[in-house]
């Protein structure tokens, strides 16, 4: 399947884009990472959280969206 | 208490001005039911680091996810604490040293519960809401700014 | 911390305004070591007893010991809690319901300094100062305030 | 010795008047008290505190200032 995968903040500093869309045909988040571990080797150092439909998913949820967003530690405020 | 409310607009472009918030204390003089009001504000401080003044902090947000966020925590607040009212305004964008980038409004008949919905309010808008700040020094060198 | 400092004009006649607190606001714009403000504001509410209705307060002191008290409070938060500034404003005279009567700020690098040093100050001067409150109701009738 | 009363909020009510001169030649604040009760019995019913220099002082302090301030309960903010 198509999949959009978005970063925020620091994390779309080392993927040099904030969007992009890949193709992927496995099924859970720690499948996913595994693939963008391998295409961004820096994102290994850094620490982040995984969305899917608005909401912070674990590593064996099994992705059933369209679009998975990785987000780095939050700071508002 | 089971009132839905609607979400609330929370983003504003750039600083919140000390205007802003003024006439936001104003427009609560009608309600007279609330004895007690407890602002909380965020400062963007000018920390010096490795000799560097940082002078601005950059905000940005997973919006739709933040959005859902911050209407969940109004209404877990409004569940916990017998509150009148409620505001929540987080800058996006740019905001320099000394200018306010969060702005937290509560009120209350009683002041025991604005100064614990207060505090809630603001440590969960800090841990849950999906918001990144870069920190621009006056060299235009950055760093990613994180939350103690 | 032993600093002395010089006491601080505390009593306002009259209700304090929206635009006095907004002002207070912008002035801490040029302070850039503050990350956290903390505001509480005492309004005064139009309760209702025995079917009457409280329209104000008429706020009488023992000024001279008020002034000290709030003095001696002041110093004690200072050395209690890590804070870059304090300000405390208390009506003297009528105060209508819906208006402001109490306006306490404070101000810290840190946010958790704020928290603590809001319900610690608030709670001193209500429990401390020598301020009496006449509640006035529409027919002109009063009983006078208890703090709870 | 002559001695000025000051009386603040309810217990002004009572006194009608929110300052009265009196010549008092006892030692204590009971003392005095029991001659102030005796004067204005509807004040034996109000709860109160008693200063003298500014700071609020027991039953069983001398009176050594010439001012006495009589305080119902605090009610700021």
């Amino acid at each position: 399947m198509k999949l959009t995968i978005k970063y925020f903040g620091m994390l779309a500093e080392i993927t040099e884009c904030t969007e992009e869309t890949i193709t992927f045909s496995e099924d859970t988040v720690s499948e996913l990472l595994k693939m963008l571990l391998a295409k961004y080797p820096a994102l290994e150092k850094k620490e982040f959280q995984v969305a899917q439909n608005q909401t912070l998913v674990s590593e064996d949820t099994q992705i059933l969206n369209s679009e998975i967003v990785l987000l780095p530690p939050f700071a508002g405020g | 208490m089971n009132k839905e409310r609607k979400p609330k607009a929370v983003f504003i472009e750039g600083a919140i001005s000390a205007e802003f918030i003024g006439n936001s204390i104003a427009k609560h003089q009608t309600k007279t039911t609330i004895g007690a009001h407890d602002i909380f504000l965020g400062q963007v401080r000018a920390d010096i680091i490795d000799g560097k003044t940082i002078k601005a902090i950059e905000y940005t947000a997973y919006e739709e996810m933040a959005n859902e966020k911050f209407h969940e925590i109004r209404e877990a607040t409004f569940k916990k604490f017998n509150l009148t009212c409620m505001h929540i305004y987080h800058s996006l964008g740019k905001v320099n040293a000394g200018e306010i980038c969060l702005f937290v409004f509560v009120s209350s008949p009683r002041r025991v519960e604005v100064f614990n919905a207060i505090e809630y309010l603001v440590n969960t808008i800090k841990e849950q809401v999906p918001i990144f700040g870069k920190e621009i020094f006056e060299d235009q060198s950055h760093q990613w700014k994180v939350n103690s």
